[in-house]
């Protein structure tokens, strides 16, 4: 099949072909060995991830090989909507398997699923990963992003690892024999040094340039010019905090692969582990704080022509704003995005409660977190307990709401509760509903 | 009696329109209509906790009775977003069916000046479709953001500020039902800080309650535990040049206690003019100027925390060079 | 009696151009075109309340009679939303009858200064399609707002602000056939409030007999504003450097009269300039200055209470500058 | 005589392309076309009130005769609602038969820099669509909002704006065949307002003369502006610190001539570069800054009154500190 | 003569790969694809106007002769490529039928960068899935956009920006044959104005052709821009504090060359950063800033003219306390 391109070509079709990811290997291998013993492991869902290009997919298809597995695979060529997925890996993960042969569900790009046009993909998945009957494994370039969280968080994941420039020259070396090419060694060097460990951009370009038999270095000098990679976040981070001219802080923001969004976020929580000095401080918060209004504004007026003001100010603007030392402290990850992640579920119980308690006041939400929440903290966690109790018995909290409110009390206000109303019995009926909370609770 | 309790406010909220003790000329107007069985639209006016939609409801009962909530559509505005929402409710509940010998049900429209002017228009149409079957109530705290011809269409009542007397009143007549000690200086403080609010003064109280005795000093416990402590700190923090940590405080603030920017902004506000913060006086009016400004960045629609920073980073700029 | 009657507004609007005692000149030469029974696109240019609408109905009522409703389309620019919307309506409208002896029908768009560019780009394709059958009457505060096609298709007519004698005049024959008493003060009052506005005199007239007798002090409460002496009152205490005092007499203008922000940014901006407040005048220079900032915030959808307090902040750091 | 021909830009139209007498290059390059009889897609840019669409019709009459229009598809991009639009439009129309001689016929688009990126887009594709059957004559006011994949799909052709001989000439010749009466110099103030638009300049003439004989006084009433002295003496007031007098001169232009807080704005700015008011190099430039932000407030919906009021409150503190 | 032969940017286009004169290493590889009549898939980076496309084209000509077109399926910017398109589309494509002799048929897509990142990583799989029957080309001017799975799945090969003799030298050949005049600089004005694009390169030199000679003053006119020097001249001006003469060089900017507000605000931009214009690092930072500030202004409908002056006047201001 000589028209077939050499990624294809000369894709790994066994475990050992795959070069490296010996970790990898070794931890998907125990997995699917549970599978296969019947006795499904914890999580149920693989998530492999790593960069492109460092077999992933090819090592799950080996693996499927080997072990003469059935294989059903989804991919972002595929419409991933909720329908769609209830329709082929909804009923592929509850059917038990046929003579044993166990059927891997291979989930590929999972990163892929788009919220839109997918809509719905992935929390049928999340959900499928809690009764699945077949191993189910998912790839991602990028499994940290916010919307993968619930695939996240019921998966066991599986680290692949950027392979190294010699890695790739010996891949590359193999290649050459299979195709009987007489190949410079310096030339393969070259090609793997400007591709980064992303073996299949290498295979790629040692296609481009192999002619008449051979690889020549000349040729790959002048060929292979490197993928235009964008600037990784801590790379644009340095580039930036360190520009002492405007023009190189507005490249290194214009040429991050972070969009301006989260970058002005890593921006916003990185300045002041690299200014020390007030002034320095505030003059680059002040760019960043024009920056973030001349956006809201882009979005305001829907005059994307802005977006060059931001970047003007959210760069230049930054990194002109020293006049002192930069700090040698490291960069490091936004925290309001993680605390936010993490405070999700506390944050949405609190929406609940207001929502709840503006019914019954007849006020808005606004008005019951500004004016009532608080007070209701002051009970809850400095009043009596008595007091408290008996307001959990008036409204239908959850247990979650009591938890929010009462902090380290809630239980034993649940309990106090639960006294209570086991002195003065009255409404049963109307009880029981409320019951479900606490009950919670003191389980 | 029971042992499930309800927050005072919910449970001494007046049920019918001879129970509201305050706003008597607003009231008498209102039996009026509840004797002819109609009503205009109406609008209300006037300070927040001085019993506006406490009124609407009990108006309502009087209209329809105790099941008075079917035939009762309340929207928040500034809950609902935007005025289709509003919009597609209205439409639905004009539908439905009216109540025998009411040929109209009534939609309440709270925070009705928090929409903008073209909603208000829009809102304007609404009724005039709907006239047949439905009257408003809309509530407003400032009578001006309403519209000329949104108020030209509205009968309209002025819900006063309530006064010392009344808000006094009201407590100590909860206080004796409920048996709660207090102090008679603790319900004047409780009424400074209310500002007329009766729904806040009995929040107050309450929350006083569940600490004991209602004393001055277990108020201003109350309401200072119902105040983050974080904002004061957040500012000394800033001032004294402790950026990060002052960043910390910022974070828990909107984080943990859920506040907006623009709570926090008010809060610091709030801060800024107390005796308690100590800072020389051209800074009190320096900041307030720049949260001015951040302010209005913020109601622009820009990253909050960011505008936070900004302002952080410039106390503890100013605060460095005040130390000089 | 209809709700329709019970505003003076509406029941004493003149009915005939005879009945016009103001813009003279342009009643005249309405006139001709009555007699000529034939008009040309028109304009009516001029500030709020000067009779702009009324005119346009006398006319129309003097050409078609009593019923002449049948033959107006009265839109409202800045209600229907959008230009398709009234294509739509004119469009159905030019394909009703005429009456007998006129060959065209009258759109009446009001508020067309608020149409978009675009729009009058689009209302000018639609006069030049229906201008067999319609003519357009174009309402509009400020011409220049209206764009030159259109403006070069209309005979202008200008509407001159009404003088102090035209309103208050008017006002005491109202009062007078309505029984109200009144204070002469009251009436001149109104007339400041009004700013010439003939419409908001006679509304704020009826609200302000509806409160009793017509004093000074019914007509501010009837507008929700405070009287000019406390606001000038608060401005005195911030520039005596009291601020807290005057932001209690801030919090007071808000709570009991209900204003919003921006009415007491206009309130003292007025005060500002009135003779009675005794400031130096530079000092009325620089307040002015900075009440244009404040004011541009507030309406850009910043917090009231924020940025009324940085003003008094700021007032009584100048009044402390002043004073050494 | 039809309404059309009221209208004086209409009536003195030119019909041919020699009648147009400004544009020269232009016409003459349009000419060769026409002996040809074949055209290119052709795109006509320039400010506006230069004759693009005239030249366009001309140029369309010369090739087709008097009942051009038939061949003829005039849209107005900012008019018609998107691209979907123009593409059945057009489709249609490009169905419809030729003229004998002619293979093609034209279809006009106004204002075709108000299309989005992705209209323009669009309708390259359908101009490649229907390029066998038809021309398109793009007219512009920005050729630089023209996407490139356009621009080098048209022949380019540029309207320059006309002079004040060109546009006083004009006039004149109007004036003369209408039998209106003039000042010379009214003729220049028309030039002035109209800032080389002749279309405007016709306008205003006749508005003018609509007032009778056309004077400077005339021609200022006519477009609601107010009279340059009038507005050079209130800035002179302010900057000799007499505020309350220049205030008192602002409201007079904003009444008298019903001039809104816009129209001030640009008039102030307009003279604060005339030679005539004697002003420091330095405070035009202060001044140029603080009216880009004052005009910028009111654009946003500030209150007009207070703006204004603080920008010459600005002024006479600027004049203030002059003088020391 | 077809229409698309008057445009010289297709009279011109090279048909096969020997014609196309740049990019020879690129060339001379695809060359031994055609060879072998085999490809991988393909990305084409670089900047516009180097070809890519028209390389593109030549490669599946030489690979399936004139009637190339049916084994390509061609999906442009303007087309929709939506996640779902994408799938359908291609999958349908894939399971047409192939070329005699060449077992895989071209799908190429133009501008590729500009889809969505889902879209792109649609076409991760369909890439590997289809490979046997279809090679994909993708066309990027910034590659980097190109999300990496997509990158790593092809042979990368980059177009270099075409330099300026090679334009230069396109452009005379070009001039020569049609027999237009021209100045030399005029050539390298296009040059500049092109920035190595030389489809936008002819464009312009028809443009300016049809001015008559070409000149450099012809070849900005015809683009629509002021010509950078120019502008840079302008700010230099207000930077030295030369506000009267930076306004008249704006006035020429906009009359001369038709530039709208917010055309000249962007061209300010794109010399703030550049290193012709000397001023110190941080008042660049400034400047763009407050540009924003004014083009925002701009688009908000505040006035042009007023606010570009405010814009040189602040920059002057700013020059001056430099120069302090």
């Amino acid at each position: 099949m000589k028209e077939l391109p050499w990624i294809v070509k000369h894709r790994p079709k066994r475990v050992d072909e795959v070069v490296d990811q010996e970790e990898a290997k070794r931890e998907i291998g125990l997995w699917l060995e549970a599978w296969l013993k019947g006795s499904p492991p914890r999580e149920k869902g693989l998530l492999l991830y790593g960069p492109p290009g460092v077999g992933k997919t090819s090592l799950v298809e080996a693996f499927v090989k080997e072990r003469d597995l059935e294989l059903l695979e989804l991919n972002a060529s595929d419409s991933r909507r909720r329908e769609e997925l209830e329709r082929i890996v909804g009923v592929a993960a509850a059917r038990r398997p046929l003579r044993k042969r166990l059927m891997v569900i291979l989930m590929d790009e999972v990163d892929g699923i788009d919220p839109r046009a997918d809509e719905g993909g992935i929390e049928f998945l999340a959900s499928v990963l809690e009764r699945t009957v077949n191993p189910i494994i998912m790839t991602a370039n990028d499994p940290w992003k916010e919307s993968l969280r619930p695939l996240r968080e019921r998966s066991k994941l599986v680290a692949f690892r950027e392979l190294t420039e010699a890695q790739v020259v010996t891949l590359l070396q193999s290649i050459c024999e299979k195709e009987r090419l007489k190949c410079d060694k310096e030339a393969l060097g070259l090609i793997a040094r400007r591709n980064r460990g992303d073996a299949r951009a290498a295979i790629n370009d040692l296609q481009a340039v192999a002619e008449r038999g051979e690889v020549r270095l000349e040729l790959v000098e002048k060929l292979v010019k490197g993928r235009e990679k964008s600037l990784d976040i801590w790379r644009t981070l340095s580039e930036l905090f360190y520009a002492e001219e405007g023009w190189r802080a507005k490249r290194a923001v214009t040429q991050s692969e972070e969009d301006y969004e989260s970058l002005m976020a890593w921006i916003n929580d990185n300045i002041p582990k690299k200014y020390k000095d007030p002034e320095d401080l505030y003059r680059a918060y002040d760019a960043l704080a024009r920056a973030s209004l001349m956006l809201s504004r882009a979005k305001a007026t829907g005059e994307w022509s802005f977006l060059r003001y931001v970047f003007d100010l959210m760069g230049p603007g930054v990194a002109l704003a020293k006049k002192g030392e930069v700090s040698k402290e490291r960069f490091s990850f936004p925290e309001r995005i993680r605390a936010m992640a993490e405070t999700k579920s506390m944050r949405e119980v609190r929406e609940e409660l207001a929502a709840l308690l503006a019914k019954r006041l007849l006020t808005s939400k606004a008005t019951v977190k500004t004016e009532v929440l608080p007070y209701l903290f002051v009970i809850f966690r400095q009043g009596s307990p008595e007091a408290a109790a008996k307001l959990t018995l008036g409204y239908p909290f959850s247990s979650e709401m009591l938890k929010l409110l009462a902090g380290a009390r809630a239980s034993e206000i649940a309990a106090l509760a639960e006294k209570l109303r086991g002195t003065k019995g009255e409404g049963r009926r109307e009880e029981k509903r409320e019951r479900r909370g606490l009950d919670k609770f003191l389980m | 009696m029971s042992v499930k309790e309800l927050l005072w406010v919910e449970k001494y909220r007046p049920r019918t329109l001879s129970e509201v003790v305050n706003q008597r000329e607003v009231v008498e107007r209102l039996k009026l209509f509840v004797k002819e069985k109609n009503i205009p639209h109406l609008l209300f006016a006037g300070p927040p906790g001085t019993g506006k939609t406490t009124v609407a409801h009990a108006l309502a009962r009087e209209l329809y009775g105790e099941n008075y909530i079917q035939h009762l559509l309340e929207l928040n505005a500034s809950d609902e977003r935007g005025i289709d929402t509003i919009r597609n409710k209205v439409k639905e509940f004009a539908r439905s069916r009216t109540a025998p010998g009411i040929p109209f049900k009534i939609v309440l429209l709270d925070e009705s000046d928090n929409m903008t002017a073209d909603a208000q228009q829009a809102l304007r149409r609404l009724m005039e479709l709907y006239t047949a079957s439905t009257r408003f109530i809309l509530i407003a705290n400032y009578p001006s953001k309403i519209i000329d011809p949104l108020q030209s269409r509205c009968a309209f009542f002025r819900f006063v500020a309530l006064s010392r007397e009344d808000v006094v009143g009201r407590l100590k007549y909860i206080a004796e039902l409920e048996n709660v000690e207090y102090e008679e200086e603790a319900l004047d403080a409780i009424y400074d800080i209310s500002e007329g609010d009766m729904r806040k003064a009995i929040n107050v109280l309450q929350a006083a309650a569940s600490l004991g005795k209602v004393t001055v000093n277990s108020v201003y416990r109350a309401v200072g535990l119902a105040r983050p402590r974080e904002v004061r700190e957040m500012l000394e923090l800033a001032l004294a040049g402790k950026f990060e940590e002052a960043r910390k405080a910022l974070r828990k603030l909107m984080i943990e206690y859920g506040l907006s920017g623009e709570d926090v902004v008010k809060q610091m506000h709030r801060e800024v003019f107390s005796s308690e913060l100590k800072i020389p006086e051209e800074h009190r009016v320096l900041i307030a100027d720049y949260i001015g400004e951040i302010h209005f960045r913020i109601t622009e629609g820009s990253d909050d925390d960011i505008q936070l920073s900004a302002l952080l980073a410039w106390l503890s700029l100013l605060g460095k060079r005040a130390r000089r």
